[in-house]
């Protein structure tokens, strides 16, 4: 491996860990956006039962 | 004046619940003359004493560490936890008592395996014993403050250890150096610092970890 | 008085600001900044690795300071302040343990070496910082955990100067350094460049930090929202 | 003495106390009755200061040398002996006269004889007296009793009848129970949890 390579693997590494960061980040709201989905279904229910 | 008598009825206490219950004290000290053997076997022929003292230390971590496994037991068996901390007194006299209990015991386990680590291994003088006491007092001070953050968890055995060990190198380095070194009087002043910075920090810190208003 | 920096409160235009930076660190380390004597092109991962780590100290200091909140001022919304910035620390400090380990390889040819006091002591601080999680994940919800965590992450700023102490002191008996390895000297460019990419690291972890705030905050108002409809 | 307002307290997605309100003076007597897992326990424990409420305030105005508790469990060490462990907390709340008055409380609720033994060698009914008498040891201005009359024998119940009736009036007491019916005369205040 050459220095040049080593440099490409360390900005590499830093750049796939954001990326994966995101990936994670990207599940959450996926996540928090059922979430908000099923409440406003427990919601609209409610409004037809009164 | 107050809390000096409280801190020496807390005391009194857990050297006397400790003494009755008879289950640290022997297997602390079984531990780490077993501990000693099994180094025996570990270290090749060849190897120099510095790595006797080194396990040396290694033994005393991990004594500590079985020692501070159980400091809080007594007081989760009848909830007599909840007791203490509506006494009305400070409660890091809680923590000035049951430290200093730990502390004599670890002490009295040291007093039986030094010698027979000076008969197995390698001669101590009296700057390594110092460094020794010294360790003592800070792994016992931290010790007891995390085994109380520990005792509320649930796999505290196993979370003892995680919490204390990366807490704990310095006193490794500070006792090894005292122990090893030419010029043992720095290591001597980096166990000094971090009991002085380390035990200052766990009495205060102490009233935050057992309460919850 | 509508400083430029007024305007970059809001986290997009931060995240926007921030990507700007990186962008100009990049530029500055890769192209503009002339190549190291001795070391060659492989000095360039000094620019990244660096930064990353004082990155990560920024992470734990600002943990530490919400953790002094919670336990001075109380507040339910430092201990979630404390955890995100620990979390953070955590991350960047795996990327210094491995952008510090390629430069190792490069640099000297082993993978790891116990000669950095730097990365001895960012180990330390690692398992320490990793078993925080641990004390959180073993701790049940509530106030007491909010205190024991905020009371170990004070614990972690104490350690950081009495475990360098220990480490420079180590260094006599466990083995004498081969090599001394001083701060490399920069030129003028050389510092530009070093200074842009601390600050961009230091703002892309302060971005993240503030994303993944909003997530977890998003996620305790909605589990609210749940109970309330039950 | 104890002003309480839109307590509540959750355990994750358990709601273990819900609005609850109280206000209770110096001389109350508040009996607190509901099925298990109601949240009696919770409500005395936020009460006693030893559980922070998730929402809503608490203000218990008695310092906390003058509150007496009582819980499931006796919180007394089982290695040391009654005399050990009221001598402690006797040291330890500061009571005047300490050895006197530990006499005569063990006196009182029938541990004389066993004064000197161990706290393990004690039965289920011997533990809880034990821990009426360190609840009782500092004379407080608030007695929180969680279930007091839990495994007392007819006798230690009619014993503690008794104490309770000559405490309600001369100070705050707040006291959970299954058969409220000993405690009703006494009480001035009742709160169900449901």
């Amino acid at each position: 491996m050459t220095g040049g390579e080593y440099v490409a693997a360390a900005y590499g590494v830093v750049f796939v860990f954001v990326l994966v960061y995101v990936a994670i980040i990207a599940a959450k709201l996926v996540r928090l956006q059922r979430d908000t989905a099923e409440l406003l279904e427990i919601v609209r229910r409610r409004g037809e039962d009164t | 004046m107050r809390y000096l008598a409280d801190v020496a009825a807390l005391t009194r206490k857990d050297l006397r619940v400790e003494l009755r219950a008879q289950d640290t004290l022997p297997a602390m000290l079984l531990f780490v003359l077993s501990m000693l053997v099994v180094f025996h076997f570990a270290l090749p022929e060849g190897t120099g004493e510095d790595a006797a003292y080194g396990l040396l230390w290694v033994a005393i971590v991990f004594t500590a560490l079985l020692g501070l496994a159980r400091a809080w037991i007594p007081e989760q068996e009848h909830g007599v936890f909840d007791a203490l901390v509506l006494a009305p007194c400070d409660r890091s006299a809680i923590w000035v008592g049951k430290t200093v209990a730990t502390l004599a015991f670890l002490v009295a386990a040291q007093a039986v395996a030094l010698p027979a680590f000076v008969l197995f291994f390698a001669p101590l003088d009296g700057v390594a014993l110092a460094g020794v006491l010294l360790a003592d007092v800070g792994i016992c001070a931290v010790g007891s403050l995390m085994a109380a953050m520990a005792a509320a968890g649930r796999a505290r055995e196993l979370l003892l250890p995680l919490l204390l060990l990366p807490l704990s190198m310095p006193l490794i380095v500070g006792g090894v150096g005292s122990a090893v070194s030419t010029e043992p009087e720095r290591y001597l002043l980096l166990l000094a610092l971090y009991d002085g910075i380390f035990a200052v920090l766990s009495w205060a810190s102490f009233e935050y970890v057992v309460t919850e208003s | 008085m509508s400083s430029p920096f007024s305007r970059i409160r809001g986290l997009p235009s931060l995240a926007a600001f921030a990507a700007g930076l990186m962008g100009l660190a990049l530029l500055l380390s890769f192209f503009i900044a002339p190549e190291d004597g001795d070391q060659g092109i492989s000095q360039r991962i000094f620019y990244i690795h660096v930064p990353i780590a004082l990155t990560a100290y920024f992470c734990f200091g600002l943990g530490a300071w919400k953790a002094l909140l919670l336990l001075w001022r109380g507040g339910e919304r430092y201990d979630l302040e404390s955890y995100v910035a620990i979390h953070q620390g955590t991350i960047f400090g795996s990327l210094t343990l491995i952008t510090g380990a390629i430069w190792a390889k490069a640099s000297w040819g082993v993978w790891w070496t116990w000669d950095s006091n730097q990365l001895v002591l960012f180990l330390t601080l690692f398992l320490f910082y990793c078993a925080y999680f641990m004390l959180r994940f073993s701790l049940p919800e509530g106030p007491r955990r909010a205190r024991s965590s905020a009371v170990y992450a004070l614990f972690g700023v104490a350690l950081i100067p009495v475990s360098f102490l220990a480490i420079r002191l180590a260094e006599d008996f466990i083995h004498p350094t081969t090599f001394t390895r001083d701060g490399p000297q920069m030129t003028g460019t050389m510092f530009t460049a070093f200074c842009v990419s601390w600050a961009a690291v230091t703002l892309l972890a302060y971005v993240l930090y503030r994303v993944e705030l909003v997530g977890k905050r998003l996620h305790i108002d909605l589990r609210e929202l749940r109970e309330a409809l039950e | 003495m104890i002003r309480a307002s839109g307590l509540e307290k959750r355990y994750g997605a358990r709601r273990v106390l819900v609005g609850v309100d109280l206000e209770l003076p110096r001389d109350g007597f508040l009996l607190v009755t509901g099925p298990n897992g109601s949240g009696k326990t919770t409500l005395l424990r936020v009460i006693a200061g030893l559980v922070a409420p998730t929402r809503g305030r608490v203000e218990v105005d008695v310092h906390r040398g003058r509150l007496g508790f009582v819980a499931h469990e006796p919180l007394v060490y089982r290695e040391l002996t009654a005399l050990e462990n009221l001598d402690l907390f006797g040291r330890l709340y500061r009571v005047p006269e300490r050895r006197e008055r530990i006499g005569m409380l063990l006196e009182r609720f029938g541990l004389w004889e066993a004064r000197s033994e161990r706290v393990e060698s004690y039965s289920r009914g011997m533990s809880q007296r034990l821990a009426l008498c360190r609840a009782f040891l500092h004379d407080p201005d608030l007695l929180v009793l969680d279930e007091p009359y839990s495994s007392l024998d007819a006798e230690s119940a009619a014993l503690l009848d008794r104490e309770l009736a000559e405490l309600a009036g001369t100070r705050a007491l707040v006291v959970s129970t299954h058969d409220p019916a000993r405690v009703e005369p006494l009480a001035t205040q009742r709160l169900v949890l449901t």
